[in-house]
């Protein structure tokens, strides 16, 4: 057993947050959502190239053959960024070898469509991944070309609560599309990258927060130094890191029941940390200048996505059912 | 990052359960709470048993006669141990998780070879003398004096919060041998015996109807200068260490414990009939949740640990202040799944829950540890 | 309106405090913890002269006369001392007139039995109320004399929580006994009474938290000079007073609906203020010698006791769906 | 204790109730949330209406052109036009709920003359010129200053969370006039006209993408000396009047409306058909519990003012601690309850939820008011 990250998975990190960094800083993403952009096809395409999409796929079908912990330290570097745009879907489209051209290298955008809630980023989609059923076995589908164009044509835009997420209803159901070759099991991987996301979100947060305690002066100190505050931030970081090990953990071992503590958890992390964050900015957190808004508005929505508080609670509670659930080797 | 046995841990877990498989059918039986000559003897043949086949002080260094096994091996011998139902460390913790790594880093050769092979055997049993009624939260204020009288200290105060204080040969204990000194400064790690004259132990009875605890009271005892580890005055550091040592791998049984009890609860709600209310199938499955988060979050000290040398990170005041809650949330649960049945002391769950109650307040409260993960892993200011 | 103690009711409980501060003083209720007895008839006669039993009964009957709001004052107080003994069964039952001799003047004792819940202070009752379903319209029945003694003989002792609630599993159910005069909403009085005793309960733990916070010191200056105290004790205050005003105007109203939010808070408030205490005392809370611990398990019963959180919560959302509730002038 | 109305409350509120259904009726539709001309026209020809028949000014003092009615019968106004769907106080809120009560209890006969009634009438708009950037919770370590220049005081320096700032003609302003004096003890109260040189004003945008409030920008503004109200350098006590107002009745029309919000979020469950799933069943009797009791609180607290001859006691600190909670649970339900659509800021509640969020900030962060409670009822000592 090592559960610590690799010397390859910290340069993969690092070289992840480095490109972040100089794409979509602070200033980018503040201009993307004055100008009610989402998706930028140019940083779209340099992700790609980045080896973001097509992360899993096989180095024989031109990917970067690498596995679920790896794409999990890309998607934390993205959550703590605020990056917009449908990046589990591409990721997964990608690595389902053909199902979307252009996914792998960037060059496609592919949003999900899970039935019965909003789509997001629906305008900018080149397809969509038809999510199955939660339980497990259901078939996702891809929808592209006619059937995605009259699909866009009859949905309904929705004032969306993230402005960086654009929403749309749509009438067609998961019926629709081609079905995806194998059975993979695209819920749980989309799942626990958007727990991974969580994490980034968690992690930025807390740290918004420490250094705003460490910064901010009242009566005569930093705030920091109040127990009030300090405490606040100290559940934000066990928050996170739980989540961390929570997220990692199940990209190790993939296991269904593992993903879904790991988005529980990681969805609460990055909404309460988010509220924290704002408790400890005070009147400054609730401007719309603050970043800490879009990390709350950001982690409410991915909370509702592939895997939701009460369906992730149940697959946790028949995972207990399961006969000498503790004795099988597996903890 | 990687979860899975290396082929040397792989073998160490066979072996282990192989041998723990073999040997526990042929235990006695345990002994109950309150027999305290019982219990010592039961805890320490077990100790001897480990000592005989090489398991005993598995994670001290070589050095001190341990078996310099890494983290993880310690990881997967309290993992067996406790998923085997094999005996707790029990009468043996202090000398095995405090006192002896203390001796084995901070003592002279002459206290090594004294003290620590009768802990690894099983001979001698070791409890602590750290906290005082007015101390709490703020250990290093203790009063406990001991002043100097040639080659002897006298000591006199009182001690709180010691386990198997009944039973024990030795009490690692903190003195204040420097009143005028700031608080972290005038204290002095010693080794006393508990047979020494002026020694008066009283069980502290706690909420729980037990006298798991005892009150310590130390009448002008007097102890050898000679049973002094590390430098008059030094004993703060001396003990850091050892407190260090406390948080790595001391919940991993623990864990494994409640993971069971998780499951156990399940089995009951179904068996209850009450499987089909979502209010508790959701609430267990929240705590499946947390406690497989915790148990990875163990996994990960303990790899940080392991990568640093064997060093505990700051991770264990995350572990705890975390665990603590989660555990308190367990029994909770557990109450809720008894039912009307959750008043009867007698049902299983029932007692565990009161004892629950005290793992936000001891080996440092939650406000402490969020003090301490604020302020030195995250930065925040002192103070205020 | 005016929503405040009269006088007259701020004489009563001043009145009760004095008797329980002389009765059952904290040296008394360690001696009875010691001895293992929790009803005293002694005492209870003391307490029937007091009018605390008979205190709903009218007037003429040779009661009080007053009314739900001030059995709630003296329930309250009895909380705070943590006063053993099944007092709401033996109120109620000296209220429903002649239902049993003795009741109301505290030469009876009188237990509930609540089909499912193991009995407390079986040994010492001279009667039994068997409350009907937790349904409107339950009938609620007596049971003396013989088939009181067949129970007694048949049930099975359980070593109770706690200490001065001795506790009994019983195999009769409810459709022995006679059958109690009138549709008296027994369990929801005995819900609201319980209540007032959780009240009485919160509002004590809050005290001594606060007490020991001013008094002991730790780092250099008392521990409630800390923040992570201070607000501590604030919110114990919190949830008191909630409790507090919620009791107080299920009293005065008897709507089903407030008796039930009321047994909801109080009964978090009990539970969660007597946890926060024993966190404020630290390890000296641990002990049995702090009383902390004996308002915990009290709580702890007394929340499984007349209606718990479920049932509540449950009647509550039932009265969301009455049309209008809120337009109905019984804001 | 009594809950029901006296024989004159009865009255009070069949006349009002009477009256409202007459007018209710016939106003205008309500403008945008960004119309400002609109929601000021809108706001005060509600408030002339409330002056043509008798209730503006309810509880001010007679002298002062109110009212002189009870807490309770105040209460009872709130409740009812709250009930009725009446207009809120809107733009009228500064001037009749901090401003005018501050001027009716310290101001001179001439400045009470001057400002009371064209508050009552609804003729002009007052704004509040307390919060800085930089002060926030600590709000008396504010910076901006005035300096005396013959009979004005010259103000420089920035406000900021300034509701009403477009429309408003007066500011009540705070100053500091003493720089060298202790933070209380240098502040003074002024009144500012809005359209005086060197005011600027810029919208703020809220999270909620609303510019509800504004910066306030003050470039040597001249203030005439006789504009300040109560003595110089006394600010700081002639505001805690104001505030001590605005803790006493101000959340009567809020937790109405959110019991309709219950209510209504049990009737949208019902129509869903997931009345079945009993956690959000619970969750929503949950919360009718809440806010059955701060409806309790509220009316609590009220009596208890009522019988201190209208001094507001410090109910209000344990009241907002729990109100402000309580509505973000509330909210937090709405999601539950809207699903998918929580994410829709056309659905109801949505924006609800994201201004809910400002509730454990605004007037006291919920930290601040737990050091009120703790220090100030439950006289813990101060510091740290």
């Amino acid at each position: 057993m090592d559960f610590q990250l690799s010397d390859d998975q910290r340069a993969l990190r690092a070289g992840m947050r480095e490109l972040l960094t100089g794409r979509f800083g602070r200033d980018r993403m503040r201009a993307a959502l004055d100008a009610g952009v989402a998706v930028d096809r140019g940083m779209w395409g340099e992700l790609g190239a980045a080896g973001f999409f097509a992360l899993r796929l096989a180095e024989a079908d031109g990917g970067v053959g690498l596995g679920l912990p790896e794409s999990v330290l890309l998607f934390e570097e993205a959550g703590r960024v605020l990056l917009p745009g449908p990046l589990a879907a591409t990721h997964l489209a990608a690595g389902a070898v053909g199902a979307v051209k252009g996914a792998a290298d960037g060059g496609a955008v592919v949003a999900v469509l899970d039935e019965g809630r909003p789509v997001a980023h629906l305008e900018a989609a080149d397809a969509l991944i038809a999510l199955g059923p939660v339980r497990p076995g259901g078939v996702a589908r891809v929808l592209e070309g006619d059937v995605l164009r009259e699909l866009v044509r009859t949905a309904r835009p929705v004032r969306s609560l993230d402005p960086l997420t654009p929403l749309h209803r749509v009438t067609a159901g998961v019926e629709d599309g081609v079905p995806l070759p194998g059975a993979t099991p695209l819920r749980l991987e989309g799942a626990l990258l958007a727990a991974a996301e969580q994490l980034g979100s968690a992690a930025r947060t807390t740290e918004m927060a420490v250094q705003h305690a460490r910064e901010r002066e009242q009566f005569g100190s930093p705030i920091g130094a109040f127990q009030a505050v300090k405490h606040l931030c100290a559940q934000m970081l066990v928050r996170a890191e739980v989540a961390r090990t929570a997220v990692y953990a199940a990209a190790v071992t993939a296991d269904p029941a593992e993903i879904a503590g790991a988005k529980l958890l990681a969805d609460e992390a990055a909404v309460h940390n988010a509220r924290d964050c704002l408790q400890v900015h005070g009147g400054m957190g609730f401007t719309w200048e603050a970043d800490v808004h879009l990390h709350l508005k950001r982690a409410w929505l991915r909370a509702g996505e592939w895997l939701r508080a009460a369906e992730a609670e149940e697959a946790l509670a028949a995972d207990l059912c399961r006969v000498h659930a503790c004795d099988a080797g597996d903890l | 990052m990687d979860l899975a046995d290396t082929d040397e841990e792989r073998e160490f877990r066979a072996r282990l359960r192989e041998w723990l498989a073999a040997v526990l059918p042929g235990l006695p039986a345990k002994p109950g709470p309150d027999d305290w000559p019982g219990r010592r003897a039961y805890d320490t043949a077990w100790q001897r048993m480990l000592y005989d086949v090489g398991y005993a002080g598995l994670h001290w260094p070589v050095d001190a006669g341990g078996r310099g096994a890494t983290p993880t091996q310690h990881l997967i011998f309290l993992e067996e141990t406790e998923r085997a139902g094999a005996p707790y460390v029990g009468a043996n913790f202090v000398g095995l998780l405090h006192a002896g790594p203390t001796i084995a880093a901070e003592g002279t050769a002459g206290q090594r070879a004294r003290w620590l092979p009768p802990v690894l055997r099983g001979d001698e049993i070791w409890c602590q003398g750290f906290s005082e009624p007015e101390a709490g939260s703020d250990l290093a204020s203790l009063r406990t004096r001991a002043v100097r009288d040639g080659d002897h200290y006298v000591v006199t105060g009182q001690k709180i919060w010691t386990s198997h204080a009944e039973v024990a040969d030795w009490c690692e204990l903190l003195v204040r041998t420097d009143p005028a000194a700031p608080k972290h400064r005038g204290i002095s790690w010693l080794a006393m015996r508990m047979d020494a004259p002026g020694v008066t132990v009283r069980p502290l009875r706690t909420l729980a109807g037990s006298t798991e605890f005892a009150e310590m009271f130390l009448d002008e005892v007097r102890v050898p200068v000679s049973h002094r580890v590390g430098a008059e005055n030094d004993g703060w550091r001396v003990t850091m260490v050892t407190l260090s040592f406390e948080r790595g791998t001391a919940f991993v049984g623990e864990v494994v414990a409640c993971r069971r009890t998780l499951s156990a609860l399940a089995a009951e709600v179904r068996r209850s009939g009450r499987w089909d209310d979502p209010v508790l199938r959701r609430t267990l499955g929240r705590l499946n949740a947390e406690f497989r988060a915790l148990w990875r979050l163990t996994q990960w000290n303990v790899a940080e640990a392991q990568r640093s040398g064997g060093v505990p990170g700051t991770g264990g005041s995350v572990f705890k202040l975390r665990y603590s809650q989660a555990r308190q949330e367990l029994y909770d649960a557990a109450a809720e799944v008894l039912g009307a049945d959750g008043a009867d002391l007698d049902r299983e769950w029932v007692l565990d829950r009161l004892t629950s109650l005290s793992y936000t307040i001891a080996a440092g409260t939650s406000q402490i540890q969020q003090n301490i993960v604020a302020e030195r892993i995250l930065g925040l200011p002192k103070g205020r």
